[in-house]
């Protein structure tokens, strides 16, 4: 079971090494900030691994890591808007977006 | 072994934080490269304090309040970048800038 | 028994894992891109975390890494529409 | 097979590190740091200190990368001029190279010391967490300091604001869509979040966790429920933030004082009380430290997203 989960870790290490290759490459912001929260998954998951391989007061690490894994994208998503402070859900995108619901569909 | 492999890559890290902040002109990056120079020395100062007989908590409990002022002085440099981009325009250093 | 779970369910997680990845490098836009990670890794973390419940000693453990597993199934939900969002209105910029 | 782990993570570790440093692009740079503290916290993990993990993970997670993403989305609002190329590269790599070889060369030409065995002063403390026991009773002049340095900053970040902009709130004015996905969030998130602070804290006397760890948690989740809208960022002269920001450095002098009158000296604390004492200490401590490191990332007070 031990050599299983180390190479279940090493598995993982290597998914989130492909994720930092879309970091390195972007071409988009949105694919960078999207990339990193990858890694935030895949490193949850490698410390889950190591909980069960060494220390299982490890696990409250990835809780941590768990609860705040969307600041940062938050913080993203604030820094996108014009004024730097908003949400980019209170911007209609440009061209047709049939997709939105009806209540919003009105107020142009 | 695994504590030399530590250990190695705390002293590479300083190296390449020393590099970034030679090279990187732009002050952000500036910034992370003196995080990266600080946890670098962490990671050497905890491995070295794990050598012993299990694991030294004097070096642990100074990385973690280190870890917690190099976040606070982060956030006070990034005050004075925005603030010297506010009143100059640029986010460099006056007396770096290439010639043109 | 429980060991035999734990090997299948956390082979299936690294499958997704990979899949994600993989979705990840090839895929060819931002949000086809957006797919292969909210999808793929979260149900990937889920059969982890479900294999490694395997082999938990106490209660609380198992407790512990559900919670882990709901707190992340919500970032993840929730960075995917904003950061498609942020996407959609500024567009691709660098 | 564990050294390959370790191996495979430190390389992980040093790509991301060089990645930050080198090509250009600042968002790219900052997108890997916050990438790095993940690594980092991992690499903790496998070292078994799972305290500096904790403290490694909630601030690189909660606070670097939003503190990071905010500050270059101002720059580039502000229209800053292009990041210049990167200069003198070989003297610079040349430099870097140096240096690390010779702290890799001291790394096995020091001696190695055995850590010092605290398990026969441990009961002494009060607490069982060798780590709380440094923290808050054996090295309590280095942690009462160093809650006067996040003061320091933070007065520091302030003294930053423009005159005009003195008695407005701190930071942008964060606003998000009524029930959009940002604003439930930001109400969902924050009691989960307060919830596990709090056990931190209140675990980290026998178990992992303490004033540190909860209070960066804590302050990761100040931050998010002001980014969401549904905290309002308090102004400098606010008189409860205030209050909570100067109460650990304060309750942790008056439990100095009263250990030099009562006991040995400055700082000292009685086996009888020191567990209550502790407690007492740690609770005001990662408030004051939640809400410093919270405003610290927020910012000095700015109007200027509003009137561009």
């Amino acid at each position: 079971m031990t050599v299983w989960l180390h190479l279940v870790a090493l598995v993982l290490l290597g998914s989130l090494g492909g994720a930092l290759w879309r970091v390195w490459r972007g071409p988009s912001q949105a694919d960078r900030m999207m990339a990193a929260q990858l890694t935030g998954t895949g490193g949850v998951a490698v410390l889950i691994v190591l909980a069960a391989l060494q220390d299982w007061s490890l696990l409250i690490v990835a809780v941590a890591l768990a609860l705040l894994a969307a600041v940062a994208a938050v913080g993203f998503a604030k820094s996108q808007s014009p004024d730097g402070a908003g949400d980019p859900e209170e911007i209609k995108p440009a061209g047709d977006w049939s997709d939105l619901n009806a209540s919003e569909a009105g107020d142009g | 072994m695994s504590l030399s492999i530590f250990a190695l890559t705390g002293a590479a890290l300083v190296g390449i934080g020393i590099y970034g902040l030679l090279a990187q002109a732009h002050l952000l990056r500036r910034v992370i490269a003196f995080n990266l120079i600080g946890s670098g020395l962490f990671l050497f100062l905890g491995a070295a304090g794990s050598r012993g007989i299990g694991i030294d908590p004097i070096p642990q409990a100074l990385i973690i309040t280190g870890i917690v002022v190099a976040l606070s002085a982060s956030a006070l440099a990034v005050t004075l970048v925005v603030a010297l981009a506010r009143a100059t325009g640029r986010a460099t250093l006056p007396d770096e800038e290439t010639p043109r | 028994m429980a060991d035999l779970a734990t090997y299948a369910l956390t082979a299936i997680g690294l499958v997704f894992f990979v899949a994600g990845t993989a979705g990840l490098i090839r895929f060819p836009d931002t949000f086809s891109r957006l797919h292969a990670l909210t999808k793929a890794d979260n149900l990937g973390l889920g059969f982890i975390v479900m294999g490694i419940g395997f082999q938990t000693e106490r209660w609380s453990q198992l407790a512990v890494l559900l919670l882990i597993w709901a707190l992340a199934l919500l970032a993840a939900g929730t960075v995917a529409q904003l950061v498609a969002r942020a996407a959609l209105t500024t567009g691709k910029d660098e | 097979m564990s050294a390959a782990l370790d191996i495979a993570l430190c390389a992980l570790i040093l790509g991301v590190g060089l990645a930050t440093v080198v090509g250009r692009g600042v968002f790219r740079a900052v997108i890997f740091f916050i990438t790095y503290g993940l690594l980092l916290a991992i690499g903790w993990a496998r070292l078994g200190a799972i305290d500096v993990a904790l403290a490694e993970a909630a601030i690189s997670a909660g606070l670097t990368g939003a503190l990071l993403l905010a500050a270059q989305g101002r720059l580039r609002t502000m229209k800053t001029e292009a990041e210049p190329p990167a200069r003198a590269r070989l003297p610079a790599a040349l430099a870097g190279l140096s240096v690390a070889c010779v702290l890799g060369w001291a790394w096995f030409a020091l001696p190695v010391d055995q850590a010092p065995d605290l398990s026969q002063v441990l009961p002494e403390s009060g607490v069982g967490n060798p780590v709380t026991a440094v923290l808050l009773n054996f090295r309590a002049w280095d942690t009462l300091l160093e809650s006067v340095v996040l003061l320091t900053a933070l007065v520091g970040v302030w003294m930053l604001a423009q005159d005009a902009d003195w008695d407005a709130a701190l930071g942008p004015r964060f606003h998000a869509r009524p029930n959009g996905v940002l604003a439930n969030f930001g109400r969902i998130l924050p009691p989960i979040g307060l919830i596990f602070g709090v056990y931190l804290v209140w675990a980290g006397a026998d178990d992992t966790g303490g004033a540190f760890q909860g209070g960066t948690v804590l302050a990761a989740v100040i931050l998010l429920a002001m980014m969401a809208g549904a905290l309002q960022p308090p102004s400098v002269a606010h008189p409860v933030w205030r209050v909570g920001l100067v109460l650990g450095p304060l309750v942790f002098v008056l439990a100095g004082i009263a250990g030099a009158l009562l006991s040995d000296g400055f700082l000292t604390l009685p086996l009888t009380i020191a567990k209550p004492a502790i407690l007492t200490i740690e609770a005001a401590l990662s408030l004051s430290i939640a809400a410093t490191l919270a405003l610290l990332v927020i910012g000095p007070p700015d109007d200027q997203g509003q009137d561009a």
